[in-house]
């Protein structure tokens, strides 16, 4: 395949085989700067912590404990998996849509991002189990011959979100582990003591190259990409559709599944540049992340946060043109209720903030260009806290409007989450390559790619 | 009968590495083996002779299989025991569309997995080509061609000056 | 590269063996996966959890055999509520003492009954048939639309301590709730232990459906049994 | 604090299951838990009980698993009202309103609902206690009789029996012969509440037969000794479905609001100062002489009232009434015999009897305030007080409690040791009343047979026992009482025989002592009071009334009256100083606000709501809050009003002070908007449109409807007729196994009532137009909350019932978010009472008690629809229309829900629901819901 050529050069031209295998594997062989390392490993680790204590008492006394209530039933449990979900649609996205699209560019990055998917699906995928009354009892919605006759009811979109999230886990570990088959190989030729080699032999299943490995393994890797694509598109449409199924106004919308993907794909870039930037910086990666890349993933942010925008715009205008009392009232409650700060917030954060990144100057500053994706992460939650409290809060009985209030548990297990997030990304960089190698080869030595 | 060595040849450069398979290959020899750190264009389809690759076609019945099973078991449920739920229909097929279609892409995604297992021989940790010390760089720097001892022209003269004729940096007898 | 040590690489990374017990490991794992599945599965159906056959101690070492077979005494004598009520009923110690007080009345085995007598404490059995609390089994109306004892119970006459005849789950109280024919009796065989379904249940079956007006619908509906 | 002994079943048994009387089988409590323990399985989620506890020997009236029924009576402030109690192998479990007797005609209020409760209250005194420690009867009898040689040398003198006033024959009966006993003793009475009767008449009136009504200050709807009769006949009077009669017209003059007020066709708030003159001019209008001032000043809004009311009463009269409300001063009262008189209603729509409760009876010395001055002047020195309470309801003037301490020998019989007891040398606890033997007669004067359910749970004697006690020293049975007193009634032949009817009836009929016996009926008085407008109260004014829920406080251990929403304000666990905007503003003080409101030298502290509907610079207060020794749930619930009354202003006082503390209170309440927002929700309709057919909202549908055989099970609620007095609420509480959750969790949005009576205002917020709206489970027939159930919990059933299955939640809540009524509720904790609380034993055994983490909801009673369909099943006959109904159709005193089957056309619900107004709430949703409503219709003479 023809990669279209960008004008300038993605990668550092002074970059050979040899240095890719080196640099690349050196990071998780003799860990450079280990201090660092196990300051912020210890950090999340403390999170993790609070995580656990959050759990163990949630199930001891209950969904009580969070600020759930009647009519606002769902609260940040709900909001915290949305937002975990969107933020692991950037990986499957770059390594995926930007593969078919012939994006050299993605080559950088993907290794890393598809890890990042994994344990943001991961930190999602908790929360419809914390949430649940009796999560003892949350086998009951996988299909299963039970002694009730019973099966699960095929017309939730929670039983969707159940087969949505689960197949996306399963791809993106298989997408990326299949990924790293010959860059395991490569480590288990370099790693230093044999112990360290026959490990990741192991986990390289004896990858040795050959021909025919590579001839079914890049047919494999092209149509797992060709059918991770309208997977990420569907796992957050599904997501969209918890909402946009159920009859309330300001869920009762068409316009969700597309504005989530939307959002999905804004929200994981900005988290991509949150932990890329760093990294590049801790280790030295810059040959292979340059700063084209963060203008390039700038560039995406700005278009998706447009699609976003646009999903704001729809849901005013279907209100205000659907002329249905309900629907305008919620709406306008969002801008003047008692939720109007976070709405404005959100509004900030993922509309404004991003208008930012028209400016090639500051795509290319990359102090400003973490502030902007620090700030649109933050947005991006707080839309998901918009949306599903102040639809909840104030809908068709003004004799039933309630309040929502997070507890500090709420809290807990919500950080406790980003501990745990952090914590398994520590690992991965410790242990695994995260630049996929071997495909960085490929392109190290395609002719003419010093422009 | 015992056949003899095998002879490994060793790359330097990709460019050269892919010109040394076409031109044994062009002298007629036929069980070649080829290892590299990343698919050199051209090398895979030079060994495999224009095979066609069954991970395409086993993946779209693994997927095609799993879907159907999908749509198969909503609509089981839907009716083995019928629920009047909201007032919908038995059959509500547009609810049964996202896990169908779901459930199709797993079913062809893990069967592409155990397809390149298969094909591969995957897990296969002791392989004859491991035992050569140079053969460490295969997954890094360095690519190598193999003139099985199988080979019937491998008996004849003349495989190790085509091998170095072809630019090969070293080349050695390994046991395959 | 130069600075890896030779020796370290000299010899393989695996032996012989490695690959094979490599992929015998993935095999077990995957069957360990499926097994345990099967395993659950074939638990649950089991008498290891549904009891059958199974008879728990008692205060006092009462036969059916010999009380319902042997001595032909009607299921209601004992059970007296069974046909108003949704509890069957349990004989009250007098019940018992209405022949004890003459017959083995003062045997080692009948101890337990003269004490809660006298002391006026209830006798403390032990459930044989058991249904999770939030299960509302009403015998009354079963045995009104005629579904006899040993439908459920099984015939008590060949059992000397009680014990579940039935697995008495979900699924087992929906097969007759979807088609209740095969279970329907004549008033009067009702409480006949021994019965048996006639060569013709099926037509007997559907005419005493029909006849005891049963609708089809509410049979399966939640509520009938969970409140 | 004593804990009952726990009432599982368990092989423990509780206190004072050693002392059974032969006879009384139904009330044996060893045997109870022996059977409960049988349906334990029928009775919470969890693991099945292992074991089967059968009788010793079986009480020949109980068959396990069965309910059984008996009539017996409630005092309300003394008076009988009728129901009739479930029980459950023993245990009573729901009491209901008894449909042949008079006063009760099948209803019930909130508070008899809950009095179920109170039975099983775990801090109800369990023995005597002297000096606070504990002792026994014995050990008071040995004392007493002591005490009583040395009164009775002095024939009783300086011994003083305090009682509340009683309208028991029996219990009246010991007391003269108590008095005749010792001639010097005095009996006084005391009730914090109010009389009924005036010049010694009590009137008595038949809304039912009135075309016009005018209530001064009065809510006979809800607040009277006869409410459910009067709400009744007033809503069968209401409904024009028929179109055969002219509905009534309404009209009242109030203060604040009430359910009477908020039924009015036209409400004129008027305040203390501006009552006498309104009034006046009313009696002016109608060319009566006045008397009251004539036709004085008049502000616009008054002027009109009073031009329509004379109106309407002259072109109306006789068919018309008015009536006053009890807390009224002599004056107003008399004006409105007056006027009654004036326009010939005495005899028609109603009728002044002798008084039924023993206020005013000759023998008595007199109220509380004679009893401190008495004891002031040291000529009490042995005090027996019997039910009251008086060291807490006492005006604070009185300063009764610290006199109380100084009385040197004194004697508290009371179901707790409360504010009383505790200042009493013994404390001796008196039986719950369904556990009593005792006679009580209703309003109208008939007597009811109040026969107890149970045995009593701990060591307690009945209020006519303990009167017995005190005259003879003795031990009697309440049983041979109340016997002795009808035996003489009727002819003592028949006596067993038609003794054994009123208790099966529930009624005493046909026997003396009847209402005649109560004395003639008083002589008319046609004079008009005469008063001075002149010189009327000092604004701001305090209006003190009875606590809605709690009364005059009894009931403010009683965790579902707690809970139960005040109307107007729906708050719960609480209570608040109720001011109108414009006297807040004026003092700068908003919701929450904690003030200090002074009368003279008495004040109280407390948070300031803001109400709509008052009269000007009127402040509402409830009595009954404040507790200080009710129990673990009602201490210290909101403040003590008696600590601000004074005996002068019982009902009103002026010149009140209001000063901000600076304090800010959060008030809770389980709604916390009011207004409609323009949206079509509860609707109404003028009279004249009411019978004019109205177009339907059915939407279509996508989908082919389901198959519908058998049964359709629906429900219309009449916001007509419904008054709003949340018995509904209570009945299904105690009906459903509805767990109370508590202040902080109700302040968090996490009540539990499966039904629910929303209220909105509409218009001016000093005299709004208001609507109450009971709201249950709609059971829609698309239902959005089945849909959306990943596991099937919630399903719909053949017959329409939006099924809830318990025990197949996983506790998503996403139903609860996509239904639009809101009606699901959540247990977000595990809300049932500790597995050791003797409250469990209240507990409906037909319905599971739901366990933490799973939502439920209202079922339609679907326990009672399953037992009715069996029962009918196996009797092989078919269900009738009204075999079947629900908790709250079943309590509510106006007949406005009505639930039975829509597959049958001549059902009473499908007759309402084709009635033209009958309209779906959120109808443009299209869920088809089953449940819905009549508009509320208005009478106002004017159209819309």
């Amino acid at each position: 395949m023809k990669p279209s050529l960008p004008p300038e050069p993605i990668l550092d031209p002074a970059l050979t085989l040899a240095k890719v295998s080196v640099q690349v594997s050196d990071v998780p062989l003799h860990l450079p700067r280990p201090r660092v390392w196990l300051a912020g490993f210890a950090a999340a680790f403390l999170l993790v912590c609070a995580l656990v204590v959050g759990i163990a008492n949630l199930f001891a006394r209950g969904i009580g404990i969070w600020g759930v209530n009647v009519p606002i039933a769902w609260g940040f449990a709900i909001v915290n998996f949305v937002w975990w979900i969107g933020i692991g649609h950037a990986g499957t996205f770059i390594s995926a849509i930007l593969l078919l699209l012939h994006q050299a560019w993605r080559t950088s990055i993907n290794r890393f991002t598809e890890a990042m998917t994994l344990f943001a699906v991961a930190c999602a995928g908790l929360f419809p189990l914390l949430h649940l009354g009796r999560p003892q009892f949350f086998y009951w919605l996988l299909p299963y011959p039970d002694t009730m006759g019973l099966w699960p009811q095929f017309r939730s979109p929670l039983v969707w979100d159940v087969f949505a999230v689960s197949t996306y886990a399963m791809v993106s570990l298989v997408f990326w582990y299949v990924g790293l088959l010959p860059d395991l190989a490569t480590m288990r030729d370099r790693a230093a003591p044999r112990w360290k080699r026959q490990v990741y032999g192991v986990l390289a299943l004896g990858w040795r190259g050959d021909a025919r490995h590579w001839f079914h393994y890049e047919k494999l890797y092209v149509i797992l990409a060709g059918l991770a694509t309208p997977l990420v598109v569907s796992v957050h449409s599904i997501v969209g559709l918890d909402f946009a199924v159920a009859i309330l106004p300001g869920w009762h919308s068409t316009i969700f599944p597309p504005y989530f993907v939307g959002g999905a794909i804004f929200s994981g870039f900005a988290m991509v540049l949150t932990l890329v930037i760093p990294l590049r910086k801790l280790y030295h990666l810059e040959s292979f992340i340059t700063d084209r890349h963060l203008d390039l993933m700038a560039q995406v942010m700005l278009a998706t946060g447009w699609v976003v925008a646009y999903g704001y715009f729809a849901e005013f205008f279907t209100a205000w043109w659907s002329r249905d009392e309900f629907d305008q009232f919620v709406l306008a409650n969002r801008a003047l209720g008692p939720y109007a700060v976070p709405f404005w917030g959100m509004l900030a954060a993922n509309v404004l903030a991003p208008q930012f990144l028209w400016s090639r100057r500051i795509r290319r500053c990359v102090p400003a260009l973490f502030a902007v994706a620090l700030v649109v992460n933050v947005g991006m939650w707080l839309e998901r806290y918009v949306i599903v409290v102040t639809s909840l809060h104030r809908d068709f009985l003004p004799s039933s409007w309630g309040m929502y209030h997070a507890t500090f548990w709420d809290w807990t297990v919500f950080l406790g989450t980003i501990g745990l997030f952090l914590a398994l990304l520590f690992f991965f960089v410790r242990l695994l390559p995260a630049i996929a190698m071997s495909e960085m080869k490929a392109l190290v030595t395609k002719k003419g790619r010093v422009a | 009968m015992t056949a003899p060595p095998g002879l490994l040849a060793e790359f330097v450069l990709p460019e050269a590495f892919a010109a040394a398979v076409r031109r044994v290959r062009a002298a007629g020899y036929t069980r070649l083996e080829a290892y590299m750190p990343f698919a050199v264009e051209g090398v895979a389809d030079e060994i495999m002779r224009g095979r066609r690759s069954p991970m395409a076609a086993a993946m779209l019945i693994g997927g095609i299989a799993s879907g159907l099973g999908a749509y198969g078991m909503e609509y089981y449920a839907a009716h083995i025991y019928p629920l009047n739920v909201g007032g919908r229909p038995l059959d509500s097929w547009p609810s049964f569309v996202p896990i169908t279609f779901e459930l199709t892409v797993l079913g062809a995604a893990l069967t592409g997995v155990f397809a390149l297992f298969w094909t591969a021989g995957f897990p296969r940790l002791d392989h004859a080509i491991f035992s050569d010390a140079r053969f460490d760089r295969a997954s890094q720097d360095r690519f190598f061609l193999c003139i099985r001892g199988d080979d019937p022209l491998r008996a004849g003269p003349g495989a190790r000056d085509l091998l170095l004729a072809a630019g090969a940096e070293s080349v050695a007898e390994v046991a395959l | 590269m130069a600075k890896r040590a030779a020796s370290d690489r000299a010899l393989p990374l695996f032996g012989a063996g490695a690959t094979f017990f490599f992929r015998l490991g993935l095999a077990l794992a995957f069957c360990l996966a499926c097994g345990t599945g099967a395993a659950v599965f074939a638990y649950y159906h089991s008498s290891w959890w549904t009891q059958v056959g199974f008879a728990p101690d008692q205060p006092v070492l009462f036969s059916h055999r010999h009380h319902a077979g042997d001595l032909r005494i009607d299921c209601r004598y004992c059970h007296s509520s069974v046909e108003t009520s949704a509890f069957a009923g349990l004989p009250p110690t007098q019940t018992c003492l209405s022949c004890h007080s003459q017959i083995f009345a003062d045997t080692a085995m009948l101890r337990p009954v003269r004490l809660s007598a006298e002391r006026a404490v209830p006798l403390r059995w032990n459930r044989a048939s058991r249904l999770p609390d939030h299960v509302y089994f009403d015998h009354s109306i079963h045995v009104a639309k005629g579904v006899g004892c040993s439908s459920c119970h099984g015939d008590v006459t060949r059992l000397a301590l009680a014990a579940p005849a039935e697995r008495l789950d979900m699924r087992w109280c929906l097969d007759c709730h979807r088609d209740p024919a095969p279970a329907l009796r004549p008033r009067d065989e009702i409480f006949a232990a021994t019965w048996t379904p006639p060569a013709d249940q099926d037509a007997r079956g559907a005419a005493l459906l029909a006849a005891r007006n049963i609708p089809a619908q509410p049979l399966v509906d939640c509520n009938t049994c969970h409140r | 604090m004593p804990s009952l002994n726990p009432l599982r079943p368990t092989d423990e048994f509780p206190p004072g299951a050693d002392r059974l009387p032969e006879g009384f089988n139904r009330r044996e409590f060893l045997r109870l838990a022996g059977a409960s323990a049988a349906l334990a399985g029928a009775a919470g989620c969890g693991r099945p009980a292992k074991t089967l506890v059968p009788y010793v020997t079986q009480p020949e009236t109980i068959v396990p698993g069965l309910p059984t029924f008996y009539a017996t009576a409630i005092p309300w402030e003394g008076f009988a009202r009728g129901v009739i109690v479930e029980t459950h192998e023993g245990r009573p479990t729901k009491i209901e309103g008894n449909p042949g007797e008079p006063e009760s005609l099948g209803a019930t209020d909130a508070m008899t609902q809950a009095s179920i409760l109170s039975l099983y209250d775990p801090e109800r005194s369990h023995a005597p206690l002297c000096a606070g420690q504990p002792s026994s009867w014995a050990a008071f009898a040995d004392e007493w009789i002591e005490r009583r040689r040395q009164l009775s040398a002095a024939g009783g003198k300086d011994w003083a029996l305090l009682t509340e006033p009683t309208t028991s024959p029996t219990l009246r009966r010991e007391i003269i012969r108590l008095l005749d006993r010792f001639p010097s003793a005095r009996w006084y009475q005391h009730t914090a509440l109010a009389r009924y009767d005036e010049d010694g008449a009590q009137p008595d009136c038949e809304p039912e037969r009135a075309e016009v009504i005018l209530a001064v200050e009065s809510d006979f709807l809800q607040r009277h000794p006869a409410s459910l009769r009067y709400a009744r006949a007033f809503a069968r009077r209401r409904r024009v479905a028929a179109g055969d009669r002219r509905p009534n017209r309404l009209y009242v003059l109030e203060s604040t609001f009430t359910a009477t007020g908020a039924m009015a066709d036209h409400r004129l708030p008027v305040s203390p100062a501006r009552l006498r003159r309104v009034l006046g001019a009313v009696a002016a209008a109608l060319g009566g002489e006045g008397g009251a001032g004539g036709a004085a000043d008049l502000r616009e809004g008054e002027g009109a009232f009073v031009a329509q009311l004379a109106g309407d009463l002259r072109a109306r009269a006789p068919d018309v009434l008015c009536v006053a409300g009890a807390e009224q001063d002599p004056d107003v009262r008399r004006w409105v015999r007056a006027m009654n008189e004036r326009l010939g209603t005495i005899g028609r729509t109603v009728r002044y009897q002798a008084p039924v409760r023993s206020d005013g009876d000759p023998r008595s010395a007199g109220d509380l305030a004679a009893l401190a001055d008495a004891m002031s002047r040291g000529e009490v020195s042995t005090l027996a007080i019997l039910g009251a309470n008086p060291a807490y309801t006492a005006p604070e003037d009185l300063d009764f409690a610290r006199r109380l301490e100084a009385v040197p020998w004194s004697a508290h019989f009371g179901r707790h040791r409360d504010e009383t007891g505790l200042r009493c040398r013994w404390h001796l606890p008196e039986s719950h009343y369904l556990e009593t033997w005792l006679d009580l007669r209703g309003y109208g004067g008939e007597a009811v047979i109040q026969q107890p359910l149970i045995d009593p749970l701990h060591d307690t004697r009945g209020p006519a026992e303990i009167v017995r006690l005190l005259a003879d020293a003795t031990e009697a049975s309440g049983y041979e009482l109340v016997r002795e007193t009808w035996r003489g009634a009727g002819d003592s032949a028949g006596f067993e025989e038609s003794w054994r009817r009123w208790l099966n009836e529930g009624r005493v009929r046909d026997a003396a002592p009847a209402v005649a016996s109560l004395g003639p009926a008083p002589a008319a008085v046609t004079a008009w009071p005469s008063w001075d407008v002149s010189a009327p109260l000092a604004a701001p004014f305090v209006i003190f009334r009875p606590d809605p829920n709690l009364g005059d406080g009894r009931w403010a251990n009683n965790a579902w009256l707690q809970e139960l929403p005040r109307p107007f304000s729906a708050l719960v666990w609480d209570n608040a100083i109720f001011l109108p905007r414009g006297l807040a503003e004026g003092h700068r003080l908003a919701e929450g606000d904690v003030v200090v409101l002074r009368c003279g030298d008495r004040s109280v502290r407390g948070p300031v709501a803001i109400a709509r509907g008052h009269a000007e610079d009127c402040i509402l207060v409830h009595l009954g809050g404040g507790r200080t020794r009710a129990g673990a749930v009602g201490d210290g619930r909101g403040f003590d009003a008696y600590r601000l009354r004074a005996r002068g202003g019982l009902w009103t006082e002026g010149g009140a002070t209001l000063v901000k503390t600076g304090a800010v209170h959060e008030l809770v309440s389980t709604q916390r908007h009011f207004s409609m927002e323009g949206r079509d929700l509860a609707r109404w309709v003028p009279a004249a449109q009411a019978l004019l057919p109205r177009k339907t909202d059915a939407a279509g549908s996508l989908y082919s409807p389901w198959p519908r055989t058998g049964h359709a099970w629906g429900m219309s609620i009449d916001l007509s007729t419904c008054i709003g007095c949340s018995a509904c609420v209570s009945a299904c509480q105690a009906e459903n196994n509805i767990p109370v959750v508590g202040r902080e969790e109700v302040a968090r949005g996490r009540e539990m009532h499966w039904i629910r009576v929303d209220r909105y205002f509409e218009g001016d917020e000093g005299n709004p137009r208001t609507i109450a709206q009971p709201v249950p489970c709609m059971h829609c027939e698309n239902a959005p909350c089945e849909l959306v159930c990943p596991v099937a919990a919630t399903v719909h059933s053949s017959e329409g019932l939006n099924q809830m299955v318990y025990n197949r939640c996983v506790g998503t809540r996403y139903c609860s978010n996509n239904c639009p009524y809101k009606v699901r509720r959540f247990n977000f904790f595990d809300f049932r009472a500790p597995a050791d609380s003797p409250v469990h034993l209240q507990e409906n055994p037909n319905v599971t008690v739901r366990e933490r983490g799973v939502m439920e909801k209202c079922t339609y009673c679907v326990q009672r629809i399953n037992a009715g369909r069996i029962a009918a099943e196996r009797d092989g006959r078919p269900l009738r229309d009204g075999d079947i109904r629900t908790a709250c159709q079943q309590v509510c005193p106006v007949e406005a829900i009505v639930f039975g089957d829509l597959a049958d056309p001549e059902s009473a619900v499908a007759r309402r629901k084709r009635e033209p107004g009958d309209y779906a709430l959120l109808a443009e949703l299209n869920t088809r819901p089953r449940t819905t409503y009549l508009p509320k219709m208005f009478n106002s003479g004017a159209s819309a």
